[in-house]
C-alpha cells in the first residue's frame, strides 16, 4: 500500500524528481544578507543548547565564531546545515530559501558546504575520486549512474588540487593522507562543489604553522564571492583573518564586532578571554 | 536356577510371616480374582471388593491407582512397589511392611508382575475411593470426596450424603453436600418444581464444571419454568465465568511476556548498555537450561532443591562462557557490531553442536519440582498455573536485582560510564577491558538464569535457544536500546497483544502481526519506545 | 575399475564428493538417507544407527547373495532440497542398490521425483499422511487408517468419547489426518460442533490458552478427547502445560501419533500417566522377537537407557522384507525386487505377521498404549487382526475414488477407479 | 539506449578480474556440459547430471552472494534477510512450474496443484493466476522481491534505520515471511511447500539435455550479472555508494540523498537475489518455506565474507568453496561441519576480515612493492 504511494509519488510524471530540480535556484541576497537565523531555540533534555539565538551574516562577508565549548557553536552549524532539527525560531538563506524545512542534501545543494571538527573524507577513494564525487554537479541517482567526466569538470578538478596543494596525491587513497592533507582536502571538497556559504569548523585544528597560514591566506582569498564562517578557538588565528567576530555564550550572541571590540568588551572578558589562555593551550596541545 | 532360590527364599519369606495373607482384610479369593481376570474385565472384580469390604479396601484401591500394586507370580500374593534408596522392594498393601522383610533382598523383576490399570479404571477408582473418604476424618479429605463425586451421583452416594449431610460440621464440605444435593433434586423429576427450582437457585451459585453440565442437561427438562431457571442460571454463571476468562487470558500475555523479558533481558544488557551483537544469546540460555538438568542428574533424590542449586550454577556456568566468548572474540573486534554479529553466530553454532555431541541432539529431560507443578485453583473457572507463576515473580525478581546492580554498584557505575563514553571512562582510569567482560558476564549470566526458567517450560533441546533469539532481539529493539524499563514494558506489552490476538487469530498469524508491527514501528522511531536522547544517542 | 572411478572422480572437476574407491561389484550397498544434523536430526539418528545394526547383522548372517551389505551414510541435514540432492548422490555416484530414509513427508516428497527419474528404491518407515504411493517407495510406516482411526475407534468405543479436538502442527501430515478423521467422525455422527480443530507452527512453545481452550471445551458436558498430530519439539510443552494446568488423563485423555518412547525420553512423564498414543509397535510388548531386538539395539547403541519406538520397528520389517526379497528375486534389480516385495511377509515385533500390500503399504496390527509414569506404553488395546495400509483415504472427496495396485495389470500408484484412469505418474 | 551503450562501452575503470571471470566461468560450464551430453557414461571424462545440478546449484548460490555483496561489501548494509527475497524468486518459478504440472497431479485435477485438492479448495486463489504463463511468473520473479526490498528499504533508510538495526529488521522481516509461508492457508504449499514438478517452457525437467540447459543459464545470467553490478559499481553511482559506507553524514553534505542511492541499491541487490531464486528452483526440484530461515540468510553472508567482501569476485569465489566444503563435509562427518562452519565464520571475522580475496591482494602488493617502479612514493 505504501509501496504502491511512494512509487506513484516517485513516478510522477507532472514534476521532475525534487533531486532532479536545480539546486541553484538562485538565492535573493538583495538586502545583502545571505544568512537570517533568528530567534532559534534548542535544549537537549533540559541542557539548552541554542538560546534565542539571532545571527545575519552578510552576503561575501567572512564571519568568525568564538565562544567556550558548549557554547552552541557547533550546535549552530548542525541546525543550519540540517543535521539537528531545532525546537522554535528560523534560519533563512538569502530571502527565499527556508532551510529549516529542508534536509542536508538539498542544504548542501542550494550550495552551503559544510567541514567538520575532525576531517571527514572518504579514505578508500583516491583524492580524485572525492573531489569528482563532491562536484557541483546534479547528484540524483540516475543521472549519477550515467555520469562521465567532462573535460571541464577535469579542470574544475585539477584547479582545486592545485589550490590545496594536493597535485602530487590526485590518485593516493585519501585515508593515506596526513592529518593536515585531510582538512585541506575536504576544504577542498568544500570548494569544488563552489557553495556561496561555507561553515567551517574548527580548520587548523592540529595544523603546523605553516599549514594554518596558508589556511588563513585561503580563507579570506574565499571571501568575496563567497560567504565563510569559520569557527575556531586559536585566537591567533581568529585575528589574522576576522574582519567581523562573534561571540557566542550559553547558546546566544554574547557581543559581535571587529576583534578590538570584542577583546575590550567586558562580559566578553569575563566568560571568555579568561578561559582563552587554557583553551589555546588545549589546542595548541593536540596539534 | 536363580529364580529356584529367588522363590524358595520368597516363599521362606512368607512362612517366616504367617500372619501376612491372613492378616489381609479382604478374603484371599477375591485378591486372586484381582490378579487374575483381565484388565478390561477388571472393573466388576473392583467393585465387588469395594463392596464387601468397603472402608478397608482404601490402601489397596490407592495403591492400584498409583500403578503400584504388583503379584507375584509364584504365589498369586497382592504387594504393592515402593522404592527404598533406589531399588524397587515390595511391602503389604495394608501393613506396609516390606513383605521379605527389609535385610532379605526383595523380588526380582521377572518374580512380580504389574496389575495394569487403564483409564476406565482409574475413573472408577478415584469415585469408589471418594466415596470411602465420604467419612474420613480430615475435612478437606472429605470436601474433595464430595466435589469427585458431583461428576456423577448415584442413588446410593445421594443416600450416604444424605445421612452424612446434618451431622457434617464443617461448613464448607456441608456447603459442598448441600450442592450435591441440590444437584440430585434438581435433576429429579418425581420431586416438586417449586423445589427443584429452589436447587437450581442454588446451583446457579457455584462454577463448578458438572453444576453446568447438569443445568445444560436441564434446559430441555419438560418442565417449562424448570429450563426457564436453569437458562437463567446458566446466564448467571456465564457472566461471571466470562470475568474470570478475561483475567486468565491476561495472565497467559503476562507469563508469555516474563518469559519473553527472561529470554531479552540478558540481551537488553549486552546490546542494549554495550552495544555488542550476541548471536549466541540463546546459547547462552541453552546452556542455563542444560546446566539445570546436569544439576538434576547429580542430585535426583532432591528434585525439589535442585532449582536453587541450579540457578547459581547456570549463572556461573553461562556467565563463564560469556567472559570467556568477550575475551577470546568480541573484544577483539570492538567497534565493528557487523563482524561481532557474524562471529557470535559463528559461536552460536559451535555450542549448540557442542551440546549435540555432549548431551545427544535428542531433549532431555527436566522434571519439574512439586511445589512448582499444578496450578492454584482459585476458582473452578480461574486456576493459575504454579510454575508459570513462580516464573512471572522470578523474571520480575532478575529485573529488580539488574536494575539495582546497575544503580548502584560499583560495576553499574563503570558499565555506564563505559557505555557512554568509553575513551572518556578510559581516561577517568577505569579499566574498560575488565567492565566488558563482566558486562558481558553478567548478561549472559542473566541468559543462564533465564535458561533454568525455560527448561520448566520448554524442551531442553540444542534448538532451545534459537527459539527465542529473534524474539529476545525484537523485545529489545522494541523497547529501547539501552534501556532497561523499555525491555520489561517491550516485553509485557508484546506478550499481552500476542495472547489478546491469539483467540481470533491463531498462533501463527498472532506471531506474524506483531513481527510486522514491530518493524513497522522501529521504522517510525527507530530508537524504540524508550529512545536514549541528547547527543551521547548519536 | 578403480582407475575408472579415480579418472572421472578427476574429470568431476573436483566439484563432488570422490567416491570412496567403490566396490560395486563384490556389494551390496544400502543407502541411508536420515538426517544427522539439523533439526530432524532428533528423530532421524536413531533410524541410521537402526539401519546400521540391521546391516551389521545381515553381514553377521553372510550378507545378501554371498554378498557383504556396504551402509552408505549421507546426511541431507534436515534440509529438504539436500534430501534430493543426496537421494541423486546415492543412486548416481554411489550406485547403491536401495536407500532407507527420510522422516518428514517434505523430505519424502523432495527425493521422490529423484527416485523416480533413476529408478532408484526406497523404504519410508515413517507414520505419514498417506495421499502417495509410488513404485520406487515402499511405506513401512502407518497410513492414517493405521493408526488415526483405529484410534478414534478406540476413543468412541471404549471411553465413550463425544467431542473430538484435533490438534496438529500446521503441516501437512496433520492437516489430512485431521481432514480425514473429520470426514470420518462425522460420518459416525459427531456434530460439527462437537469438533475442534487447531493447528500451531513447528516448536510451538506457549500452550497456555490453546490449552485452556480444550480445558474450556471440555468441560461442556460431553465426554472429550484430544487427537494429537502435534509434532516433534512441541510436545514437551503441550503435555507440561497440560499437567499443569491439571487436565488428567480420567478427564481429556490425549491420544497422540506422533509420540512415541523417544519423545517421552524428554520429558516427565508423571504427570501424562494414562494418556494415549497409536502405533503399531511398543517397545513394552513382551514378546521374544521384540526382547531379543531391543537387546541387541541396546548392545549397538552401548546405551542401557536407549529406547525403541515404531519408526525403529518399521525400518527393521522394510529390511527383513528387503533382504527377501533380494534373495528370492536372486538380484538386487529395481523392477524385479520391487515385484518380489509385494505379498512379503514378516514377523512382526509384537507378533503377528506384517504383509507388503500390492500398493506398497503393509498390514500390520494396531495399539493404543497408555503412557506411564517410566516412560514406556501400556497397550490397553489392540486390534484383533492386521490392518491393511490404505495408500488413498476414503474419506477424502479427492481421493475415495483412488487405489494404488503395483501387479498387472493395473500397474498405477493412483488409479482412478472411476475413470478408470492412471494420473500421475513421472514415466 | 545509445548512452547506454557508450556507458557500457566506456572503458573507464572496469574491474581488472571481470574478463578473465566470465572467460573462465563460461569456459567451464561449456566444458562440463560437453562432458555431460556427449561423452559416454563409461567415459573417464564423463561429467554425471548429479555434478551438474550441484554445479548449477552453486552457481544460483554465487550469484545470490554476489546479491548480498553488492548491499553489504559495497554500501555497508548487513542483510540478514536476503535469504526471503531469493525465495521469493524461487516462489515464483515455483508456482508456475506447479501450474505447467496441469491435470498430471495426482488427482488429476485440470487447475488446482495436488496440495489444494486434498486440502479441498474450490478454486485457485488470485495469486496464483497468470503464474501459468512463463514470462509473467519471471516478472514477478524479479518484480515481488524487488517490491519488497523497495517498500522495506524506502521505510528503513529514510527513517535512517542503520548498522545493527537494520540487520536485525531484515532478519525479522524473514522470519515472518518464514512463518507466513509455513501457514497452509496462505496457499502456497505450506511445509511442503511447492514439488513435484515436471516440466519448464515444455521441457521435461527430467531430461539431462534441460539441465544442463539450466545450468548454462544460470552461468550465461551470473557472467551479465558480474559485469553489470561490475559497471554499475566502477560508475560514479559506485563512487557514491562506498561514499556511503564510508562517511554517510559527508555525503549528505555534498548533497547526495544517500537514503535513495540505499534504496535502489537494495533493490538491485534483491531483484538479483530473486533472480538467483528463479534459477535454483527447477534445477532442486524444491521450494518450501525452508529458504526464508534465517540461518540461511547468515550463511550467505558468510559466503561473502569468506570470499572477502567489497569485490565482487570473491563473493562469488566463496559461495562456490564454502558450499562445496558443505557438500564435502556432510559427507564425511556430518557433526564436524557446524563445528566447521562455525569455526570459519569466528577465524574470518577475526583473522580475514577483507577474506581470500584479501589475501590475493595481499599477495599481489607484495609482488608489486618487490618490482623497482614504486608509483606511490615517487609521487610522495
Amino acid at each position: 500500500m505504501s509501496a504502491i504511494e511512494s512509487l506513484r509519488e516517485t513516478f510522477r510524471r507532472d514534476q521532475t524528481w525534487p533531486m532532479l530540480q536545480s539546486s541553484q535556484a538562485n538565492v535573493n541576497v538583495d538586502k545583502d544578507v545571505i544568512l537570517y537565523v533568528e530567534g532559534l531555540n534548542l535544549s537537549f533534555d533540559g541542557f539548552k543548547a541554542l538560546n534565542d539565538l539571532n545571527l545575519y551574516v552578510n552576503d561575501g562577508e567572512l564571519r568568525c565564531l568564538i565562544g567556550a565549548n558548549g557554547a552552541g557553536k557547533t550546535t549552530l552549524m548542525d541546525v543550519i546545515t540540517g543535521k539537528t532539527q531545532c525546537d522554535s525560531g528560523s534560519v533563512f538563506f538569502g530571502q527565499n530559501h527556508n532551510l529549516l524545512n529542508k534536509d542536508e542534501a538539498a542544504i548542501a545543494q542550494l550550495g552551503i558546504g559544510r567541514k567538520f571538527q575532525k576531517p571527514t573524507v572518504f579514505e578508500a577513494q583516491t583524492v580524485f575520486d572525492n573531489l569528482e564525487l563532491s562536484l557541483k554537479t546534479d547528484k540524483s541517482v540516475l543521472p549519477t549512474l550515467f555520469s562521465r567526466l567532462s573535460p571541464t569538470q577535469i579542470d574544475r578538478i585539477d584547479e582545486v588540487l592545485k589550490i590545496i596543494g594536493l597535485e602530487q596525491h590526485r590518485f593516493m587513497l585519501a585515508g593515506a593522507l596526513s592529518h593536515g592533507q585531510k582538512q585541506w582536502l575536504e576544504i577542498g571538497m568544500l570548494l569544488a562543489a563552489d557553495p556561496r556559504l561555507l561553515l567551517i569548523d574548527e580548520p587548523v585544528a592540529g595544523m603546523t604553522a605553516q599549514e594554518t597560514e596558508r589556511t588563513a591566506e585561503l580563507l579570506t582569498s574565499l571571501a568575496g564571492e563567497r560567504t565563510v564562517i569559520v569557527v575556531e578557538h586559536d585566537m591567533e588565528f581568529v585575528r589574522s583573518i576576522a574582519r567581523t567576530v562573534t561571540v557566542l555564550h550559553q547558546g546566544s550572541v554574547l557581543a559581535e564586532g571587529t576583534m578590538d571590540e570584542i577583546q575590550s568588551n567586558k562580559d566578553v572578558i569575563e566568560v571568555y578571554l579568561g578561559e582563552e589562555q587554557a583553551e589555546a593551550n588545549g589546542a595548541g596541545g593536540d596539534a | 536356577m536363580r529364580h529356584l532360590i529367588a522363590l524358595c527364599c520368597c516363599l521362606f519369606g512368607l512362612l517366616s510371616l504367617p500372619a501376612f495373607s491372613a492378616e489381609s482384610p479382604i478374603s484371599k479369593e477375591l485378591l486372586t480374582e484381582l490378579v487374575d481376570t483381565k484388565l478390561s474385565k477388571l472393573q466388576p472384580v473392583v467393585a465387588k471388593i469395594e463392596a464387601t469390604s468397603g472402608e478397608d479396601a482404601l490402601p489397596l484401591f490407592n495403591t492400584l491407582l498409583a500403578g503400584k500394586l504388583y503379584y507375584v507370580r509364584a504365589t498369586k500374593d497382592v504387594v504393592g512397589q515402593y522404592t527404598l534408596d533406589g531399588d524397587k522392594r515390595y511391602q503389604d498393601v495394608f501393613t506396609s511392611q516390606d513383605v521379605n522383610g527389609l535385610d532379605k533382598p526383595s523380588f526380582g523383576s521377572k518374580e512380580v508382575k504389574k496389575i495394569r490399570v487403564n483409564n476406565k479404571l482409574r475413573v472408577y477408582l478415584r469415585k469408589a475411593i471418594a466415596g470411602i473418604q465420604l467419612t474420613s476424618k480430615s475435612p478437606a479429605v472429605r470436601e474433595d470426596a464430595v466435589h469427585a463425586l458431583l461428576a456423577k451421583l448415584d442413588k446410593n452416594t445421594v443416600e450416604i450424603i444424605e445421612e452424612l449431610y446434618p451431622k457434617e460440621a464443617n461448613k464448607k464440605v456441608k456447603e459442598a453436600m448441600g450442592l450435591a444435593l441440590a444437584l440430585n433434586v434438581a435433576n429429579d423429576k418425581a420431586a416438586t418444581v417449586s423445589s427443584r427450582l429452589k436447587a437450581i437457585e442454588t446451583l446457579s451459585g457455584s462454577l463448578e464444571n458438572s453444576v453446568r453440565n447438569h443445568l445444560t442437561k436441564l434446559t430441555n427438562d419438560d418442565n417449562a419454568s424448570v429450563v426457564k431457571a436453569a437458562n437463567g442460571a446458566l446466564e448467571k454463571i456465564a457472566q461471571r465465568a466470562n470475568r474470570f476468562a478475561f483475567i486468565d487470558q491476561l495472565f497467559f500475555g503476562l507469563s508469555l511476556g516474563s518469559v519473553l523479558l527472561l529470554a531479552s533481558i540478558g540481551l537488553a544488557i549486552t546490546f542494549g548498555v554495550m552495544g555488542v551483537i550476541n548471536m549466541a544469546h540463546g546459547e547462552m540460555i541453552m546452556l542455563g537450561a542444560y546446566t539445570t538438568y546436569v544439576v538434576q542428574l547429580l542430585m535426583p533424590n532432591h528434585i525439589d532443591y535442585s532449582i536453587w542449586v541450579a540457578i547459581p550454577a547456570a549463572f556461573m556456568v553461562s556467565g563463564l562462557m560469556g567472559v570467556l566468548i568477550e575475551r577470546l572474540v568480541i573484544s577483539r573486534l570492538h567497534g565493528r557490531p557487523l563482524e561481532t554479529l557474524l562471529a557470535t553466530f559463528g559461536i552460536s553454532l559451535i555450542l549448540q553442536q557442542l551440546v549435540r555431541t555432549i548431551f545427544s541432539p535428542l531433549n532431555r529431560q527436566v522434571s519439574t519440582p512439586s511445589w512448582m507443578s499444578g496450578s492454584w485453583e482459585i476458582n473452578p473457572v480461574l486456576s493459575l498455573t504454579l510454575n508459570r507463576l513462580y516464573i512471572l515473580a522470578f523474571a520480575l525478581l532478575v529485573f529488580i536485582i539488574l536494575v539495582a546492580i546497575l544503580r548502584k554498584t560499583s560495576l553499574g557505575l563503570n558499565v555506564r560510564a563505559v557505555s557512554q563514553n568509553r575513551n572518556m571512562a578510559k581516561a577517568m582510569g577505569v579499566k574498560t577491558h575488565r567492565v566488558d567482560a563482566m558486562t558481558f558476564g553478567l548478561g549472559s549470566g542473566i541468559a543462564g538464569v533465564a535458561g533454568v526458567a525455560l527448561s520448566q517450560l520448554t524442551n531442553v533441546g540444542p534448538n532451545l535457544g534459537q527459539a527465542y533469539i529473534i524474539d529476545s532481539f525484537m523485545v529489545v529493539v522494541f523497547g529501547g536500546v539501552g534501556n532497561l524499563l523499555g525491555t520489561l514494558v517491550a516485553a509485557f506489552s508484546l506478550g499481552i497483544a500476542t495472547k489478546f490476538l491469539e483467540p481470533t487469530t491463531g498462533a501463527v498469524l498472532a506471531a506474524i502481526i506483531v513481527l510486522v508491527f514491530i518493524i513497522l514501528f522501529i521504522q517510525k522511531r527507530p530508537k524504540g519506545l524508550f529512545p536514549q536522547k541528547g547527543r551521547a544517542a548519536e | 575399475m578403480k582407475l575408472k572411478t579415480l579418472a572421472s572422480a578427476i574429470a568431476l572437476s573436483g566439484a563432488t564428493l570422490i567416491a570412496l574407491p567403490s566396490m560395486a561389484a563384490d556389494t551390496i550397498k544400502v543407502g541411508v538417507l536420515h538426517s544427522l544434523s539439523g533439526t530432524m536430526a532428533i528423530s532421524e539418528t536413531t533410524l541410521k544407527d537402526t539401519v546400521l545394526m540391521m546391516v551389521e547383522d545381515q553381514n553377521k548372517k553372510g550378507g545378501l547373495l554371498g554378498k557383504k551389505l556396504e551402509a552408505v551414510v549421507v546426511d541431507p541435514a534436515s534440509n529438504w532440497p539436500l534430501f534430493a540432492e543426496k537421494g541423486r548422490e546415492l543412486l548416481e555416484q554411489e550406485k547403491v542398490d536401495v536407500i532407507f530414509g527420510s522422516w518428514t513427508s517434505v523430505s519424502r516428497k523432495s527425493v521422490l521425483p529423484v527416485l523416480e527419474e533413476l529408478n532408484g528404491l526406497m523404504f519410508y518407515p515413517v507414520q505419514y499422511e498417506g495421499e502417495e504411493s509410488s513404485k520406487n517407495v515402499f511405506y513401512t510406516g502407518a497410513a492414517p487408517n493405521q493408526q488415526a482411526i483405529p484410534a478414534v475407534d478406540y476413543l468412541i468405543n471404549e471411553l465413550g468419547v463425544e467431542r473430538f479436538v484435533l490438534a496438529g502442527t500446521d503441516y501437512v501430515y496433520p492437516r489430512t489426518t485431521n481432514k480425514i478423521l473429520e470426514a470420518y467422525l462425522k460420518a459416525k455422527g459427531v456434530a460439527a460442533s462437537d469438533i475442534m480443530i487447531n493447528y500451531t507452527p513447528f516448536g510451538h512453545s506457549d500452550w497456555q490458552s490453546i490449552v485452556s481452550d480444550v480445558k474450556k471445551f471440555g468441560s461442556e458436558g460431553k465426554k472429550t478427547a484430544v487427537v494429537s498430530t502435534i509434532n516433534g519439539d512441541a510436545n514437551v510443552p503441550f503435555y507440561k502445560e497440560l499437567g499443569n494446568q491439571g487436565i488428567s488423563a480420567e478427564d481429556i485423555p490425549v491420544v497422540a501419533f506422533s509420540v512415541g518412547e523417544e519423545e517421552l525420553s524428554g520429558l516427565d512423564t508423571g504427570p501424562l500417566v494414562g494418556h494415549l498414543a497409536a502405533w503399531n509397535y511398543f517397545q513394552s510388548v513382551e514378546s521374544d522377537a521384540n526382547e531379543e531386538f531391543i537387546t541387541k539395539w541396546k548392545a549397538f547403541t552401548k546405551d542401557a537407557n536407549r529406547v525403541t519406538n515404531d519408526p525403529m520397528e518399521a525400518t527393521y520389517i522394510g529390511f527383513k522384507m528387503w533382504a527377501n526379497a533380494v534373495t528370492e528375486a536372486g538380484t538386487t534389480d529395481v523392477d524385479a525386487v520391487e515385484q518380489a516385495m509385494i505379498g512379503q511377509e514378516t514377523p512382526n515385533l509384537t507378533g503377528g505377521v506384517a504383509v507388503m500390500n500390492k500398493n506398497h503399504h503393509l498390514s500390520k496390527p494396531v495399539l493404543i498404549g497408555e503412557i506411564q509414569d517410566d516412560g514406556q506404553f501400556e497397550v490397553v488395546w489392540s486390534t484383533d487382526g492386521v490392518v491393511a495400509g490404505d495408500a488413498w483415504s476414503d474419506f477424502l472427496p479427492g481421493s475415495k475414488d483412488l487405489i494404488s495396485d503395483w501387479t498387472a495389470p493395473v500397474k498405477c500408484g493412483n488409479y482412478n477407479t472411476k475413470t478408470k484412469a492412471c494420473s500421475g505418474q513421472n514415466y | 539506449m545509445t548512452r547506454l551503450k557508450e556507458w557500457f562501452s566506456s572503458g573507464r575503470s572496469t574491474g581488472k578480474h571481470t574478463m578473465p571471470f566470465v572467460v573462465i566461468l563460461l569456459a567451464i560450464t561449456f566444458l562440463a556440459s560437453a562432458a555431460n551430453l556427449y561423452l559416454p557414461e563409461d567415459s573417464a571424462l564423463y561429467v554425471s547430471t548429479y555434478t551438474i545440478t550441484l554445479l548449477g546449484k552453486y552457481l544460483c548460490y554465487a550469484m545470490l552472494a554476489l546479491a548480498v555483496d553488492i548491499i553489504w561489501g559495497y554500501c555497508g548494509i548487513l542483510s540478514l534477510g536476503h535469504g526471503a527475497f531469493f525465495a521469493l524468486g524461487g516462489y515464483a518459478m515455483g508456482m508456475y512450474l506447479m501450474r505447467q504440472i496441469g491435470d498430471r497431479g495426482v488427482y488429476g485435477h485440470p487447475t488446482l496443484p495436488d496440495f489444494m485438492v486434498f486440502l479441498d479448495w474450490q478454486e485457485l486463489p488470485w495469486f496464483w493466476l497468470g503464474m501459468d504463463q512463463f514470462w509473467f511468473a519471471m516478472i514477478m520473479a524479479v518484480l515481488v522481491p524487488g517490491l519488497l526490498a523497495f517498500v522495506f528499504g524506502w521505510l528503513a533508510f529514510r527513517s535512517r534505520v542503520t548498522g545493527v538495526y537494520l540487520s536485525i529488521m531484515t532478519q525479522a522481516l524473514t522470519y515472518a515471511l518464514l512463518l507466513a509461508f509455513f501457514r497452509n492457508e496462505m496457499g502456497f504449499g505450506g511445509n511442503n511447500g511447492l514439488t513435484d514438478f515436471k516440466e519448464i517452457v515444455g521441457f521435461d525437467l527430467q531430461a539431462d539435455s534441460t539441465r544442463v540447459s539450466l545450468f548454462m543459464i544460470t552461468a550465461f545470467l551470473l557472467a551479465i550479472v558480474f559485469v553489470i553490478s561490475q559497471r554499475i559499481l566502477s560508475s560514479r553511482f559506485g563512487k557514491v555508494v562506498l561514499a556511503i559506507r564510508d562517511a554517510e553524514s559527508r555525503s549528505r553534505f555534498i548533497g547526495y540523498r544517500t537514503d535513495r542511492y540505499k534504496v535502489w541499491l537494495f533493490v538491485y541487490s534483491a531483484v538479483i537475489a530473486g533472480i538467483a531464486g528463479a534459477l535454483y528452483v527447477p534445477q532442486v526440484g524444491i521450494i518450501n518455506p525452508g529458504e526464508f530461515s534465517p540461518i540461511n540468510s547468515i550463511e550467505m553472508v558468510i559466503w561473502v565474507a569468506v570470499g572477502g567482501r567489497g569485490t565482487l569476485i570473491g563473493a562469488v569465489i566463496g559461495a562456490i568453496l564454502v558450499n562445496y566444503a558443505k557438500t564435502r563435509f556432510t559427507a564425511i562427518l556430518p557433526d564436524a561441519w557446524l563445528f566447521a562452519l562455525g569455526a570459519m565464520f569466528v577465524f574470518v571475522t577475526l583473522y580475514l576480515p577483507k577474506g581470500l580475496m584479501g589475501i590475493y591482494a595481499q599477495l599481489m602488493a607484495k609482488r608489486k612493492t618487490a618490482k623497482p617502479q614504486k608509483s606511490e612514493e615517487s609521487q610522495a
